[in-house]
């Protein structure tokens, strides 16, 4: 039953998850949530019996996409229909 | 109106995907009658006549090993793309982009995690015949070592031509390993090493030293790739 | 009771998977700034590879990785290839994502916008 | 036999992972190293063809398992032959741009031509492998190098006709995934010719779904009607040679991996009526779209287009009339069009906008490469005594024997719209005065090499066709024969 539970909040997490990155118009927002997306992909990995994929998953999806996508951001704009806000961008995140 | 168009199209499209899928079915053998799958035949030869423990491995490097030769040649192109689009002329390079000026405690906590997370990553690919992990899992765990080092240190470099020559030698390294088994066995990536036996660490052929190249090869890379992005200042 | 629940389980890997492609695709087509695309691109993979995986999944199944001390049986292992698939897709969408990052910073230096609308002067 | 078709990979790669340390220590050798490679390549592909000829498909096996287990590389009469010409066309594309653009730095150059070399390298490796995934792995190769390659210039509109590729080229390796798996999931192979022996086992649903998966895929790459939107972008905003990759290159070896599927893989038969209509409304809508285009390598591109639609119509006849003249269109328009793209680069070398009106005149000052642009205008078209008249011929006659009246008619229509298209540029230069404005640049001595070893094909093709028909019949008749590249497959030890 807990076992159960924890497959549907999985779940739910993930489709949240990429629900939220779509509709979040702050990029760095959805960003994150693309990293929880490809956490909750890697334990689900794990849990279909993948330990090599859930190891590769973690590492490129969670950290080295994430952060490539913050990176670029943070060279361009964060907010979805901003046309050219450096200004607000730096006050926020320092 | 075109979000309309588009939502319609998905709606569609992922009713046929899903009916086929749930047709398909979950967690059992879903093959149609009379067929023998290749997996069968997979796991059996990994065990007995490679001694390789982990089959994932054996298939990644020895059964599909070039699809593996293609795959790192993805990642080396995209290096090469990212340096070229991203190009500019000397005068005119990026300078460095800082995500956050790091605190005391961040860099000091990074400078004692790097070495772990190397040796970590280390350790992945070389037993990667015999555990979970290998070539990719273990390149990918030191290039995030790395990424943590640029996020927290203003002022780590690591050399643009190093990376580029760990990256060409570990591909030499594959590339020549194939050939080295053309010319011994007969075909492209044949193993020409004795296997030894199951769970041993030299075991497994020419696996090891596949994985171990791919390994160094993709830690190059994504550093590489990092390393670029990080030094585009928009 | 379990047997229902679990029923439901196994409609819910593929239908997740299908979802989270759809949502996906939904925001590479229909939003407007460069990097939701990006965004949506990298989100149609999450799902690819989830399907991907499960479609190799055997109940009870084990990893397909052999333990000393064990008595292992390959016929209740789960399907090894699908993961070695999966592992090449993964490294392959991480190279296309740096690559359409790379141009986003590209459009974004000429342009000054990542906004579709505004940089569109080539005929879609 | 002097070498094995899996060089064809081996040795390029090997090559790319040399030249960054090559290029440490001598500069020029970046430029140097492909030209070599292509040209090993070429020898070897005109050899293994004089094998494969004589004896019989070679099946080279990966890894020393045979092929249910092993990848496998399949040089027949059919891919050796498109192979030869893919790389006998990156010799010529690498010869035209060795000195293109003078100022370009020590960096891009080096990127350039190792991207090139990829590109051709994942293009025969599409053509060669017998493993579906393996060509979803080629195929991403390809359009990695073709989105660098496409992004090459840092103009303003590169980048966004590259993002354009890039967003279509995902969601076709999306698509291509899918339908591996549900062909994976049925019948536990990932072998082209075991699934082709085991594909009337598998249900007709699932069967459509997969086909339409793999359609869409690598109709995005082969630039089919609907999903060819990222095509003429690419075109007008990829360097001039890399244009002539693309259309000869690039595109022929998507093509290649469709036919595969519908004939090797896959036993529906409405799978050809699909082509033809598909094929009929691209052919349309491409060369409608062509004559009203203002840009020159717009003009080239919607035309390459139109082309590849008419290609897929001959090959839906599913006669071996119909392949074969769907094939001698394929070796027509790759090496006409390359020969175009590579001109009219030089015509339109120094103008900003590559406008059609920019070429008048131009005629007096840059003899040589008017004459070839005109010279490939009239052998694409099919007048007479050129290269494209026999293709168009062999197409007519083959909807003649299958009684498909309507493609006459469409073929026939179809010319008239190109005659009027290609002959307004040709009218302009020849016949209008020159804009003084509009610089000329002279092309390079490789590049007139190039261009009129390309030139001489098209007049020795169009004089004397049996040069190439004898190849183009075996090819055909191996495509044909889905029994035999099977069977030569699977009894393989």
């Amino acid at each position: 039953m807990i076992y159960f539970i924890l497959i549907v909040i999985l779940f739910l997490l993930m489709i949240g998850a990429a629900v939220y990155s779509i509709r979040q118009k702050d990029l760095l927002y959805a960003t994150i949530a693309t990293g929880i997306i490809s956490l909750v992909l890697s334990v689900l990995f794990y849990l279909l019996q993948a330990p090599d994929v859930a190891l590769t998953e973690a590492a490129i999806g969670v950290a080295l996409t994430t952060i490539i996508f913050i990176i670029t951001i943070r060279n361009t704009v964060r907010y979805e229909d901003e046309h050219d806000n450096k200004e607000k961008f730096k006050s926020g995140v320092k | 109106m075109k979000k309309f168009v588009v939502i319609l199209l998905l709606a569609v499209m992922g009713y046929y995907i899903s009916i086929t899928f749930f047709d398909i079915g979950f967690g059992d053998s879903h093959l149609v009658e009379g067929v023998v799958p290749v997996k069968d035949a997979y796991l059996n030869e990994t065990v007995n006549s490679l001694n390789v423990a982990n089959t994932v491995t054996s298939i990644v490097v020895n059964f599909r090993g070039f699809d593996t030769l293609g795959e790192v040649t993805v990642l080396f192109l995209a290096v090469t793309a990212l340096g070229g689009i991203l190009y500019k002329k000397r005068h005119q390079a990026g300078e460095r982009s800082v995500l956050f000026s790091a605190s005391k405690v961040v860099t000091s906590g990074s400078k004692l995690l790097f070495p772990a997370i190397v040796l970590l990553g280390a350790y992945v690919f070389i037993h990667g015949h015999l555990s979970p992990g290998g070539g990719f899992q273990g390149g990918v765990i030191i290039a995030t070592g790395f990424l943590l080092m640029l996020l927290a240190y203003e002022n780590f470099t690591v050399g643009h031509n190093t990376l580029s020559v760990i990256e060409s030698l570990a591909g030499i390294t594959f590339a020549g390993v194939g050939i080295w088994g053309l010319i011994y066995g007969g075909s492209f990536l044949e193993n020409f090493l004795p296997v030894g036996t199951l769970n041993d660490l030299f075991s497994g052929g020419v696996i090891p030293i596949i994985y171990i190249a791919v390994g160094f090869k993709v830690a190059a890379e994504l550093t590489g790739v990092i390393y670029t992005v990080l030094h585009e200042k928009g | 009771m379990e047997d229902t629940l679990f029923k439901i389980l196994d409609y819910g890997v593929y239908g997740t998977a299908v979802l989270v492609i759809l949502i996906g695709l939904y925001g590479a087509l229909v939003k407007r700034s460069l990097l939701k695309i990006v965004i949506g691109l990298s989100i149609i993979d999450s799902g690819i590879n989830l399907l991907l995986v499960a479609i190799g999944y055997l109940k009870g199944g084990t990893a397909p990785i052999f333990s000393p001390g064990y008595l292992d049986n390959p016929k209740i292992m789960v399907d090894p290839i699908p993961q070695a698939l999966v592992l090449t897709a993964i490294v392959i969408g991480f190279g296309v994502t740096a690559v359409a990052l790379a141009l986003v910073i590209r459009l974004y230096r000429h342009h000054g916008t990542l906004h579709i609308d505004e940089i569109r002067n080539l005929k879609w | 036999m002097v070498g094995t078709p899996v060089l064809f990979v081996a040795i390029p790669l090997l090559a790319a992972f040399l030249i960054p340390l090559f290029g440490m220590i001598w500069k020029e050798s970046v430029r140097v190293i492909p030209g070599i490679v292509l040209a090993y390549l070429l020898v070897l592909a005109i050899n293994l063809m004089n094998y494969v000829m004589v004896n019989g498909p070679i099946v080279e096996v990966i890894a020393g398992w045979a092929p249910p287990l092993g990848i496998n590389l399949v040089f027949s009469a059919f891919s050796g032959f498109l192979v030869t010409l893919m790389v006998f066309l990156g010799l010529i594309v690498w010869m035209y741009s060795y000195r293109f653009k003078r100022n370009v730095d020590f960096e891009p150059a080096k990127k350039y031509f190792l991207l090139l070399m990829m590109l051709i390298t994942g293009s025969v490796g599409m053509v060669l492998t017998g493993d579906i995934f393996n060509l979803f792995v080629f195929i991403e190769i390809t359009s990695i190098s073709a989105y660098a390659l496409t992004a090459f210039y840092t103009g303003r509109d590169s980048a966004e006709a590259s993002f354009k590729y890039l967003m279509l080229g995902s969601l076709a390796s999306a698509f291509l995934l899918i339908a591996i798996m549900i062909i994976y999931s049925q019948l536990g192979t990932l072998n082209m010719a075991d699934i082709g022996s085991k594909m009337h086992l598998m249900k007709p649903a699932y069967k459509i779904m997969a086909i339409i998966f793999l359609f869409t895929a690598l109709g995005i790459e082969a630039e089919i009607f609907p999903l060819n939107g990222w095509a003429p972008d690419a075109y007008a905003e990829a360097p001039g040679p890399v244009g002539a990759a693309f259309a000869g290159i690039v595109v022929k070896a998507a093509i290649y991996a469709s036919i595969r599927i519908i004939y090797t893989l896959f036993d529906l038969s409405g799978a050809y009526d699909l082509l033809i209509v598909i094929g009929m409304i691209t052919l349309i809508v491409a060369e409608t779209a062509a004559i009203r285009q203002e840009k020159l390598k717009r003009m080239l591109a919607y035309s390459s287009i139109g082309q590849m639609g008419l290609v897929m119509v001959a090959f839906g006849m599913g006669t071996e009339e119909g392949v074969f003249a769907a094939l001698f269109l394929m070796f027509n328009h790759a090496i006409i069009k390359s020969l175009l793209f590579l001109s009219g680069s030089y015509l339109v070398y120094n103008s900003k906008d590559k406008l059609i009106k920019e070429v008048n005149g131009i005629g007096k000052f840059l003899p040589i490469t008017s004459f070839l642009f005109v010279l490939g205008s009239f052998a694409i078209v099919g007048l007479p005594p050129f290269a494209g008249f026999w293709s168009k011929l062999s197409v007519l006659t083959a909807a003649a024997d299958s009684n498909m009246l309507l493609i006459i008619a469409l073929v026939l229509i179809v010319s008239i719209i190109e005659v009027v298209y290609y002959m307004r540029v040709v009218n302009r230069i020849y016949f209008f005065k020159k804009d003084e404005s509009v610089s000329t640049q002279r092309p390079t001595l490789n590049a007139l090499i190039a261009m009129i070893t390309l030139g001489a094909i098209v007049l020795i093709v169009g004089f004397y066709p049996d040069a190439v028909t004898g190849f183009l019949h075996r090819a055909s008749a191996d495509l044909m024969d889905k029994a035999g590249y099977i069977n030569d497959v699977l009894t393989l030890n």
